[in-house]
This record gives C-alpha cells, structure tokens and sequence, in this order.
C-alpha cells in the first residue's frame, strides 16, 4: 500500500481538515481557558452542574451533539437564526459549522487540561501579585496564564487531535460537502462505506493518525522547552 | 500612621489582636509557630478577611468591619514578603523588580529602581530566572521587588527562616541598610530573638492569637538576658 | 422444547417492518428471532468478518455483490426480497407544487437552497438519486453548492425536517416516518434502476429455522407488513 | 414529555449500557494504571510513540476504531480466531464486545486522568518507602495508588461516561443486537429510524445525560471525601 | 563498621568525600547549604547512585563500583530520616511506624514497637493522621518509623531544619534519649553548631563537594570558641 498516493479530492480533505480543527481549537480556547479558571478558582452554587455541563459532550454520541447543533444553531434554529440575521453568519453546510461541531466535542477534553494546570498554579503567587498592586484580570494575565501554558498547550494539541476525528457530530450538522465540510474522517468514513474501499479508507486512516501522532509530539517537545524555561 | 485591631475565628485558634506605630520604623510580632503571625500580617495584606476589625494606614481605612471597608490587595499599598519568597518563576529577576513598579499609581511612587538594585545588590542577578538563584539571593529580590512597588507599609513574614546561617548574615545585612533607609512602617515576623535584636524598634509578643506583652527594644534585650522571651518561643 | 434462534442482519431502513415480522415469527413459535439493524455496509463488512449470521438483508445489490464474491452466501438462496421508489420531498410547509419528469425545474424549485440527499459515493439512496437525476437531465445543472449531501437517509430526512434544505431526495418509506415531510412527487420508475433489497442465507447456516424465515419473509403475511410501511413488495 | 415512559425494549439497552460500561471501566482500569504509571514514573526511548499510540482511539473516529476491531478480535481476524480457539472467547455480537469497544475507546481518558494524578504524587514519599523496605511493587500498591485514588477514580467516572456514550465502534464492532449489544446509543439510533421515534430518541438522550452527569456528580463527592481524609 | 567512599559529579558540583564510623555513635555532616551533604546522605540510603566509590556496612558492601554491587534502598537496612519528614499521607501516625517494621526480614528486627513509642513520646499520637500534627510532631515519628524498620545505619539530614526553637529543643530532647540506647551508627546531617555539640560524636566539615576537616566534639567545641566554625557554615 503506498499511502502517498493520495488523490486530489483526498489532499482536499486534508487541507479542509487541518483548517477546521485548527479554526475550532483558535475559537474555543477562550472559552475554554475561561471556564477551566472558573472551575479550577471559584467556588459558587451550581458549579458541579457546570462542570457536567461541559463534560456532556464527551459523554453524548456524536450524531446526536451534532443533531442538537442542527437543531439549535441551523438556519431555522433558536440560536442559528439569530446569528445569521444579525450577524449573517451562516453554519449550514459550512466549513464554519464543521469547525463548530468539533469544537463543541473537543470542549471537554480542553478544559480539563487547562484547569488541571491552572490548579497546578501556586495561588501564593497570585496572592504575590496581587500585593503588589495587579488586579484579578492582571494577575489572570500575567501570572496564570504563563504558568499555565503547557496545559494550555496540551489541552490546545488534545483538542485539535480530537478535532481531527471528529465524524458524528459533523457529518449529521453541516452534511458532507467536498471543499466545505468533507473532512478527513468524512472521506474515511465515505471510503469505508464503498465495497473495496478499504484501501483509501486505511491510506486515509494513516493520514489521521500520523497528523494526530505529530500535534502531540510536537506539543511534547515544546511543553518541555517550556519547563525547561520554566526551570532555568 | 499605622494601626490594626483584628479578630478573626481561625479553627481552634480565636485570634485577637491591636497594634499599632506612628513612626517609621520596625516593629517585631514575635511568636512560637502557630501563634497568628501569618494570618494577622495576611490580614493586613488584605489576603485574608477578618472578622471584624479595623486597618488602617495613613488616615486611611484599608478595612473597617464598622462601615463594611474592605480594599482589595491591589489597592492597599502594602508591600508583602513572603516566608518563601515567591518569585515568578516565569519572569527574570529584573521582571520581577518591575512586576509591582509599573503598576505603582503616578505621583505615588517613592521607590528608585537603581537604588533599590544597589540597596540589595542586585545588579548580577537581573538577568537570571528565580529557579537559579540561591534561597538568599531569592529573599533579597523578593524584598526588592516589594520595596519598587512603593508601598506605605512593609510586612516581611519571617524571610530568613528558610535560609542557613551564611545567608541569614547576608540578607540580614541588606536588611539592616534598609532599615537606615526607609520612611514606612515595617512590620517584621520572627521567631529568632537575634533577627529582632537586629532590627526591631519594637515588639509585640503574640501568644495562641493574642498579645502576650509589648516591648521596646531595650526591654526586649533585657527580657531575653533573663531568659524570658525563650519561652515566649525563641531561641 | 428450546426454539431455534435465527439470527438476522438488515438494514437500517428495513428497521419497524423487520421487527413486526420477526416479533409475528416468533410469536407464531416458529423460532426465536434476533435482528441486527445498521447500515448495509456495516453488517456486510462483519459477515466478513465471521459474525455468525444466518439471513442477510441488504438495502441495495452492491453489499450482497461484495458477499457473494466472497462466496459467503448460501448457494441459491438469493432473491429480490423488496422495492422501494424513490421521491421528491419538502417540509410539510413548502408550496412547490409539481411533476418529477424530465428537464422538471428542479434549480427553481431550489430557489438557491440546497437538495439533501444521500453521498452518492456511498450511500445507496444518494446512488439512485444520482443516476435519476441524471436520466432526467437535471444533474448537470446541481453544483457542490446545490447540494448537501447526507451520512445517510435519515440525515438528509433531518435537513429537510429542520428546512435547512427546501428539497429531498429520499425512498417513499423513509418519507412515510416523518410528519414533517411531504412527498412533491414520486420519481418516475424508469428513471433509475429498481431499488431492490436483496435477502440471502449465509453459507454454511442455511439451517432449517433460517430456511423457514427466509421462506416467511416472502408470505403473504410479511408482504402486508413491508406494505404498511411503504415498501413494493417483490 | 414524560422521560419516565421508557418501554421494556428501553430498559434492557439502560441495564445493558451499564453493564456493558461497568465491565469495560472494570477490564482497563489494570492495564490504565500500569500504562499511566509508566507514563509518569519512567523514561525510555519510544515513551512518546507508547504516548501516541494511547492517545490514537481519542483521535481515530470510533467508526474506524471499531472496523479495526472488527478486522483483529473479528472471529476471522489474527488474534480473534485465537482467542476463539484456544479460550472459546468471543466478541462479535456479544456484551463482551460491546465492552471491548468501549474500552478501547475511553482508554485514553482514563490513562491521562490517572497519568496526573500519579506524577503529582511525591516521588519523596516513594524514597521514604523504599528505605523503609519496600520494593517497587509494593511502593507502588501501598504508596502511588492509594495517594492517586482521586485521579484513578476521576478517570474510572470519565471512563465509565464516554462508555456509555459510545455508538460509533460499538455498532461498527458488534452490530446492534437487542440484549447484547444494542446499547443505550445504538437503541438511541435505532428509535430514529422508526416514525414518532424522536421522542424515545430524544427520553433516551435524557436517560444517557443524567446516568453521566450523575456519576460525574457522584464521583466529585467521592472525590473530595477522600481529599479531606487525607488533610484530615 | 560503617565505611564510605564516594564520588560524583552533581552539575557544578565534583563530589568527593570519604568517611566513616567503626562504633555506634553520631557522625554529624557539617557544612553550609549546597555542599553536597544531602547528595552524600541519598547515596548512602541507596537513592542516588554515586559515579564511583564504595559504601560498606557491617562487612558488606551496599555499593561498590569495582565490583558492580549496587542494592536498592530496600535492601540496605539504612533507616533515613527526611528533612521535610515524608510522612505517608494517606495512613495513620501507628500505620506510618508501622510500614517499616512490618518489612523487616525476621531475625533482623531489634527495634521494639512500645519501646520506641514511649521513648518519642509517641502514644498519644497513634490514631492521628500525620496532616494533623505539628512540625516537631512529624519529626518524631519520622524518627520513630525508622527506628522501627531496625535498620544498621541511621541517617537523620537536617530533622530539626523546619522547626522553630520550641520544637528543635523538644525534638533535640529525644534524640538525645535516643543517643545513650542506640547501638547503631547515625550520620546526623546539620549546618547549626548548637545541635552538633548537643548530639555528635564526631564531625565531618563538608564544604563544596570535599571534606575540609574532621574533628572529635572536643576539637569542635573548640573550633567555635575560637570563631572558625561560623565560617564554615554555622551561626
Ligand atoms: N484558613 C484557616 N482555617 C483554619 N485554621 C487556620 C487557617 N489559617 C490558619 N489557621 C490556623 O491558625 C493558626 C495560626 O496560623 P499562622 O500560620 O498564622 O501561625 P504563625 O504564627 O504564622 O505560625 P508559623 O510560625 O508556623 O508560621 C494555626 O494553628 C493554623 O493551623
Ligand atoms: N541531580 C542533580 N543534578 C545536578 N545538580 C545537583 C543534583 N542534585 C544536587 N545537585 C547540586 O549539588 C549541590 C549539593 O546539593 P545538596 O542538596 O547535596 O546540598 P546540601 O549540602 O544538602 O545543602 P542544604 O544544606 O541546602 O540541604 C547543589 O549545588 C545542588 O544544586
Ligand atoms: O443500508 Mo441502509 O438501509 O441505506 O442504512
Ligand atoms: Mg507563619
Ligand atoms: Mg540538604
């Protein structure tokens, strides 16, 4: 099997693949980060339902997260509609919403690497901080945020690998469209489907995971450069 | 001026205390481990909330249970170093100076970056890390770095505790220019009667959350010749 | 006496009508029934892969080709179980109104929205579609922004559920499982090739009870139920 | 909607769903643990490829994990026909497959969880041990796991919900057979193919949240128990 | 008889030191912060493998880099007393003692359980989890958990480092009852003079990496009268 024969329409599901986990990792570590602090500093009534909250994707099918999606934020949705008046954004059948759908599963998995090392972060440092004149938004910044960077980074690394094989939620939000929201696992799972594709399907397979294999090396290398500035 | 009446419930501990200076100078709290030091010189800080009480720091109120006052740590230009240090690990010493300076109000600042770096000899270390500074070189750069933040007060919670005898001397030095130095109050935790016969003004016996006793310096010294201040926990 | 057990794999679309038969079988004490429902794909990739099936019923000929090249099906024992047609749906609300036929105004009707329908790459209802669509002379018109193209039936059914499409292309027996559809007009039968839902014994389990099942699939009694649920029974 | 309503047919996928997800917690929590504790206490060349490879079932849609299942413990496949023989074991179209699937698919999350929890345990106290006597195996039993019982068990409660949600290679694996294999995801699935059938989907969804939300809840509780224990 | 020679390059830092004890009796290692003495210490218990050198105890080499004989911890029978304690968390004060001794190899155990209690004082801290005890507290049972393990060699690194004045003069009370019943040989790791002539037998001075002197306690006594002790590290 040469699994650098890969066809045009394959190469595009690459690329399109690569930009979607990379679009749905930029737009939600915000969120992310904001939430992981929240959970790992605050205490406040109804924190366990937030914290399940953003474990329910991790813990619903796929297929029926990206139905919710489609029910919530589609052209006719609560949500959806209102985002595409105001604002004319549109998900359907976009490579925006595929970015969305993985996202919202890579949520979990994101937030709780980040608030692992945030609770990691000496809160005798921020109390440091704070006596000498910076803000809670400051001490956010500049003290936090820094020391939290490597499970920042893994958290972005873990997301964007699971990113990368997001299938269910996609395929039933944004529907299966070369150049839009065919992504990897959507032409794997295309391939799988046709008798004698498992060729294609494995090439693809291979593809997946040695994308997937690369972010983590790398977030590895560069966590531990991190740790070594960290130290020295 | 610089006053504090504190209460606060801290497990078993009833903690109860008042003292104040009005001149510039060092006044001990003096106390066997578990006594209330850290959590009346948190209090001050504003890192802890007491449960009533009031602090007050020229003319005004950092917090007052009376009228509900209770500035938050920024705002209370009160310079802490801690047992430990606590150096961002993440920023160069130089960093670290800079860390409260740049945030010090305009007008408000009295702290001289060169100065303060000449003061605590500072100036080979700019450029490393805190994870490759000895524990003294550590405790000089934390003082530094409290000091550039210009504050009015000045809590240092037992800051040669962790070091051995050689670099007790040397931080114990620095601080000793220092005292010559300053126009603020300084409050200063230990439990080494030779750190306070070394800079304290002043000092006030702290017992299981509540003042024992108030010393001059002299009395103190004739107090530890007696052998007193052993049992009140030191050395 | 222990009933025997036949163990049947059919697809997904097969579902509601494949358990009341199964459940009329065994309760008429026959044997015990056990069915498996996925896609056409999946299942014939595990009878591949040695699940020990006995009835295999395929949603279109292309799986139960892949089988038979394995020589994985009981010699003669295949047969066109069922049809189905395919049809033109909208939202219950739509007012497009008219005739599949050829050249019929399918873009307009789109009116800039897409047709869902299943990825003729790989599902078989997106297959057919393709191939009807073309016979009519309206495929060349679709581009990739006319289209979007579903996992499966029930995927494209949800798009034009939910309104996200005004149009789609589905068999009549999905159509008939939603009250939120409703069929524009049946495509004509000469437009694409039948639809048929091949049954087959696995080789090696043609056993008397699955012999006996596959013989009540093709029962008056059965062809009442694939009826019912919009099939053309065969 | 009454989510009370459920059907004999939807109780058996929810016995069978924890069935199923308890005993794929329960068959990798061993090997996570010893993967975990390699993880975090050892360095050898290839710990980063051993890291990828734990992490692939997190990145590789469940669809794939699932036909690669298929092809291996398949009756046919290399170390399924072994299996068969020489143990009479067998997965396909049987709860201990459905199991398998899960297992393999949450396997990653368990490991990262217990991974943490035990790289913060002291290595100090680990030395203490030793020269008290203890070998490393013992270290470890009475040391490392009973201090990283928090970790273990946030990782078995993580492990156990993605369990439960999982359809993708549970369907592609063992097919979908009532009492066996059809699982509350797959009953899920199967309840949209059938008219009327998105209530049952949509009571099932609710039946999926709540049995995960509530062991997250449980596992929290459980948590900080033993959190005060040990300060206590 | 205990021996050691050992050498190792630690960062910076070229270790070579060479000591050792042929009677029960305390060895005190005495040298500023840095000098290599925990590293010599962790060596010795196994923790730290040296780049060359030999440890013998009681006739048999625990180390020897002719030979290639390196036991593990386990295996030493060298009871380690931690700077910082290391306290098992998770198990009760009894359950901590307990944990060596109940490892010990038949036939090799001499430490008594109630004997070892009562002589630190212990009791009354049995059922208590070691969060719940003060620092002195903690120290004590350290000591006590590797008495129990029976070992041949103890060694204590700095146990009196973390406490204030009031716990160092409890805890220096029992080990010096421990002092006049041992039959084994200690290494008690130190930069305070005080604690030295309170305890030692001998001294070892350490400073960067080498033995600088090796003194009786009479000769050390002497040594601080006249000053020079400070300068190797002491107060
Ligand atoms: N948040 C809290 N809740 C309950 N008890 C507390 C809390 N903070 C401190 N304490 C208790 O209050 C007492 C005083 O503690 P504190 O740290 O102020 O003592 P200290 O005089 O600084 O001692 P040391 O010399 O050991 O630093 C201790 O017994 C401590 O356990
Ligand atoms: N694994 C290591 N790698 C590199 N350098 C090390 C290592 N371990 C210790 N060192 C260095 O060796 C020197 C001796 O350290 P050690 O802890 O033995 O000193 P010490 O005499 O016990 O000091 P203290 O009184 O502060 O405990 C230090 O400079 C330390 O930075
Ligand atoms: O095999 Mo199906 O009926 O197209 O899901
Ligand atoms: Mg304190
Ligand atoms: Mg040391």
């Amino acid at each position: 099997m040469d699994i650098f024969a890969l066809g045009p329409a394959e190469w595009q599901a690459i690329r399109l693949s690569l930009w979607v986990a990379l679009w749905a990792v930029a737009g939600s570590l915000g969120p992310a980060i904001a939430v992981a602090w929240i959970l790992a500093r605050l205490r406040f009534p109804g924190k366990t339902l937030l914290d399940g909250l953003v474990h329910l994707p991790l813990v619903v099918p796929p297929v029926v997260t990206g139905y919710l999606l489609l029910v919530i934020l589609g052209r006719r949705g609560v949500v959806g509609s209102w985002l595409h008046d105001v604002f004319g954004l549109n998900f359907m059948f976009d490579w925006k919403g595929a970015a969305v759908a993985s996202a919202v599963v890579a949520f979990p998995l994101m937030v709780r690497a980040i608030r692992q090392s945030v609770e990691a972060v000496d809160v005798g440092l921020e109390q440091a901080a704070r006596t000498l004149g910076a803000g809670r938004w400051r001490v956010f910044l500049t003290i936090i945020l820094p020391l939290a960077l490597p499970g920042v980074l893994a958290g972005l690394v873990l997301a964007f690998a699971r990113g990368l094989g997001e299938f269910g939620a996609t395929i039933t939000f944004v529907s299966n469209i070369p150049g839009q929201t065919r992504t990897l696992p959507l032409a794997l799972y295309s391939a799988l489907q046709a008798p004698g594709g498992e060729e294609v399907a494995a090439r693809l397979c291979v593809v997946a995971m040695v994308l997937a294999l690369g972010a983590l090396l790398a977030s590895e290398l560069l966590s531990r450069r991190l740790a070594a500035r960290l130290g020295g | 001026m610089f006053l504090a009446k504190l209460r606060k419930r801290l497990g078993e501990l009833d903690l109860e205390v008042e003292f104040c200076r009005d001149a510039p100078g060092v006044t001990a709290l003096f106390g066997p481990s578990g006594a209330g030091k850290t959590s009346v010189v948190g209090m001050l800080a504003g890192l802890t909330r007491p449960d009533a009480g009031r602090v007050e720091l020229d003319g005004r109120a950092l917090y007052d249970s009376a009228t509900g006052v209770n500035l938050p740590p920024e705002k209370r230009r009160v310079g802490y170093v801690f047992q430990e240090g606590r150096l961002f690990p993440h920023l160069s010493v130089r960093a670290n100076l800079r860390y409260g300076q740049r945030l010090t109000p305009p007008g408000q600042a009295w702290a001289d970056f060169e100065q303060v770096v000449e003061m605590l000899g500072l100036e080979p270390l700019l450029r490393r890390r805190p994870g490759r500074l000895s524990g003294g070189e550590k405790q000089r750069v934390a003082i530094g770095r409290a000091l550039l933040a210009s504050p009015r007060l000045l809590l240092l919670d037992e800051p040669l505790a962790s070091l051995d005898a050689q670099r007790k001397d040397e931080v114990l030095h620095y601080l000793g220019r220092l005292r010559g130095r300053m126009a603020i109050p300084v409050i200063y935790v230990s439990h080494q009667p030779e750190e306070i016969v070394a800079l304290a003004d002043a000092v006030v016996h702290i017992q299981a959350g509540r003042v024992t006793a108030r010393d001059s310096l002299e009395l103190f010294r004739r107090r530890l010749a007696a052998g007193e201040a052993h049992s009140a926990g030191g050395a | 006496q222990q009933l025997e057990t036949v163990t049947v794999f059919a697809a997904a679309s097969t579902t509601n009508a494949m358990t009341d038969i199964a459940n009329a079988y065994e309760a008429a004490g026959k044997a015990k029934v056990v069915c498996s429902f996925a896609s056409s794909s999946t299942l014939a990739k595990q009878i591949a892969n040695g699940a020990p099936v006995h009835v295999f019923l395929s949603a279109n000929p292309a799986w139960m080709n892949y089988l038979a090249q394995k020589k994985l099906l009981a010699e003669g024992s295949r047969i066109d179980l069922l049809g189905n047609q395919l049809v033109l749906i909208a939202p219950v609300a739509s007012t497009i109104q008219g005739e599949v036929k050829p050249g019929f105004p399918l873009t307009e009707w789109l009116a800039g929205g897409r047709l869902a329908m299943g990825d003729p790459d790989h599902v078989p209802v997106g297959i057919y579609a393709r191939e009807a669509l073309t016979n009519l002379g309206v495929w060349p018109q679709l581009g990739p922004d006319n289209l979007a193209l579903a996992a499966n039936v029930r995927a494209a059914l949800a798009l034009v559920e939910r309104d996200e499409a005004p149009l789609g292309v589905v068999y009549a027996t999905d159509a008939a499982i939603s009250d939120k559809v409703r069929v524009v007009a049946a495509f004509p039968a000469d437009s694409h090739k039948p639809v048929v839902y091949p049954v087959a014994l696995i080789a090696g389990r043609d056993t008397v009870a699955a012999k006996g099942f596959a013989e009540f699939l093709r029962s008056e009694a059965a062809a009442e139920v694939f009826k019912k649920y919009g099939f053309v029974v065969k």
